[in-house]
């Protein structure tokens, strides 16, 4: 099983030369911590800045510079800075090469819900589901069950949707998955995670074709 | 052409119980601090407020929230104060959640004069709830409204007497489109300059946006999530 | 009967401090010239300019900054810069206090021709669409009459629009008319233009109600 | 991540014949005098051009004018082109003539995934025909649909290998909407500068909307209206 830095670590090696990237909040900031060398990425966030860099050194911090998760960050040479519509009008408009974000659940259709437990939790949506409506390359980083054991990976979601059929790939602390018109195809097992295990904890229909390698990370 | 009055207090008249207000800001970056504290003394009830987030408990629009002061929000993401989802789940507070982009775009369109957009964004989801959608590229659109406020209030790094503001870093986020959009707009900046101080080629607001400006005092910027790293 | 300069002249008594105004490309821009004193107005130009000054020295023409009508001019103190988008966005938006325009035609309910003779002439509409269909306040400068002698002021516009009930109010070489519910409201004369000789030349309906006094320019 | 290629050949290679282009630019200023000199070079025809203007009759989109390479321009104002008036009268020339801010706004639109918006410009005229027509706030509004094209070829002030453009006075203009919207967005730019020169807070395009950039050389800047005043 992964954790929460494994799951970053594997979606990294996702990455491209020359892409540019939104990450949500939660494992997939952890990304930028695992670029492969050789490649240049840029990481935009959605409150507005391009070339986003690592979080500033103690005393350097400054109030005026955040991220889409409000924590203090640094601005990478090259960077640049734009109001909130300039911001969406890259992520909806497909300019952002790749979007890493959480979700409570996926579905076996790529729905994806992440914004609500109506009754319970609602914190809004924040920039999400811009981001899924529009990328045409999603990752959900996710743990693949819920604090209480049940798979996040569901034939149908029960929670309110953030989007519909958008998610591409999920990677999970035991799998890696591709969404296909199936349903989940099993793609690599995490370190330690049996075919079964996967299959115990994957409620929406899961398709293991061959064999399925142990990621490398 | 002199737009600048002496305060938040001069700034914010006007401004009645249940109206709409637009209010720039992305968690507490960027947030009219002034305006925000002016409102709170003067009492305002009833308010519609248009802003990305809803503050945290004991500053920006919490301090609102905690008096009573708002009605409805308006916004994309309210998850860091804890007094807002106690008056949401109450009852006490509605709230009309959007997306972020749709939020941005919107108040946008406001002050553009484009009365309405389509956009991918909510489609399927709740937000698409009795909305007209149709198809573009083979993809459905959901139709989205502008916004507009009775008062806009922007907070700006620089500005001058003639409205003309400059934002700092991602302090910038949604003040420039609000400030489109509301049918009075109130800016409030850490710099007052001279005109002539600032380069036309680099304004992020023009002036024509902005009916008021003035200096404000002590901003405290409080920074909602202090990240560092290791000097190595 | 006034000339360019007279027309401009007259309009721009109806100039107030504070507001932002868009002169077309003719007679309008002459109306820079003769601002009251003692009021303060900006210029926007829609090709990107708010705070526009008066042309350059001889000398000091900058190629980067022209106005709508591809002239070189100046900035004033506390001008800025802005897109197309931006401009429009100031237009459309009905940020622009007034917009002064040259026409070909206009009629009694307020339509307006100044873009296209068809099979003629076509040089497109420019700006004039979106300033014509937004602005609050629009006043037309134009010659009571074309160059064949026949009324400019028509019941009907027989040249494709340019916009739609739209005109506030003209001021020609010989009158300064309100555009009413019921037709051209005669309010001012040209000096040395008596009332006979402006019925003569305005083809739509005119109103002339009690003494009609002469401009004071 | 280094857009940057040698020259104005390099930049514009993969266009092709009876591709869409859009140009930035007002007039002549703010043309990217080096990639049309280029595409003139070239030879590729049936061009569709979206562009405000189409130069004057030696310069700007005339020279491809001259060249028979445009098929179809779609812009707002043409009034400054002999041969363009010859060409679109005999009919060798489509012509799609728009208002100005329905153009930037389609542009803008098209690069921000806004397929389609509401605008009073054009109403009651010839650019509604065809058109939906609906009703805001009491006033009819016609639905214009966002353009976007194969390459767009836009002309900035300074420019860094990352793509990031900043602008000079008005010839500004069209040149940011438009390198939203190309699928390949190929920037000229009078000054080529290292990453970091440029100030983040200050750029007018973000390197992100661009694909390829490239220092050009010898800028004519051609003036077409040289209006002076005495010096008293």
């Amino acid at each position: 099983m992964l954790d929460r830095n494994g799951i970053a670590k594997r979606i990294a090696q996702e990455l491209q030369d020359g892409w540019y990237v939104n990450l949500g909040i939660g494992i997939p900031t952890l990304i930028a911590n695992y670029i492969p060398t050789g490649i240049s990425v840029e990481f935009q966030s959605e409150n507005g800045i391009l070339g986003m860099g690592p979080f500033p050194f103690e005393g350097e911090e400054d109030a005026d510079l955040i991220n889409a998760g409000k924590q203090t960050i640094t601005a990478r040479s090259g960077a640049c800075i734009f109001d909130s519509a300039t911001s969406f009008a890259m992520i909806r408009g497909q300019h952002i090469n790749l979007t890493v974000l959480g979700a409570m659940e996926v579905s076996e259709k790529g729905d994806i819900a992440n914004w609500k437990i109506p009754g319970k939790m609602v914190k809004g949506m924040g920039g999400a589901m811009d981001l899924v409506a529009s990328a045409e390359n999603i990752i959900v980083a996710m743990t693949h069950t819920n604090r209480k054991g049940a798979s996040k990976l569901l034939s149908k979601c029960t929670l309110p949707l953030t989007g519909v059929a958008c998610v591409k790939k999920i990677v999970t602390n035991m799998a890696v998955l591709d969404v296909t018109e199936d349903g989940f195809k099993l793609i690599e097992r995490a370190p330690g995670v049996s075919v079964e295990d996967i299959k115990a904890a994957t409620a929406g229909n899961l398709i293991v074709e061959g064999e399925i390698p142990e990621m490398v990370i | 052409m002199n737009k600048v009055v002496a305060n938040a207090q001069a700034a914010i008249q006007g401004i009645q119980d249940n109206m709409t207000l637009m209010l720039g800001g992305f968690g507490l970056c960027g947030i009219p601090e002034n305006c925000i504290a002016a409102l709170v003394e003067m009492g305002v009830t009833g308010l519609t407020c248009i802003s990305n987030n809803a503050g945290v408990d004991d500053f920006g629009l919490g301090l609102l929230l905690q008096q009573k002061q708002i009605k409805k929000m308006i916004s994309s993401y309210v998850g860091e104060n804890d007094e807002f989802e106690r008056q949401m789940l109450s009852g006490e507070l509605e709230v009309d959640l959007i997306p972020q982009g749709s939020l941005a775009e919107r108040c946008r369109a406001g002050g553009a004069g484009i009365p309405a957009f389509f956009t991918p964004a909510g489609f399927g989801t709740e937000v698409a709830e009795g909305k007209e959608v149709r198809m573009f590229n083979g993809k459905p659109h959901i139709l989205e409204h502008a916004l507009t406020a009775d008062f806009a209030i922007v907070k700006a790094w620089k500005g001058d007497h003639y409205g003309n503001l400059i934002y700092k870093g991602t302090a910038r986020n949604f003040n420039p489109l609000m400030a489109m959009a509301g049918k009075i707009t109130i800016a409030e900046v850490e710099e007052l300059v001279e005109p002539g101080e600032l380069d036309p080629n680099y304004i992020h607001t023009p002036g024509v946006f902005i009916q008021r400006i003035f200096q404000g005092s002590t901003y405290e910027k409080r920074i909602e999530q202090r990240t560092v790293r290791p000097r190595s």
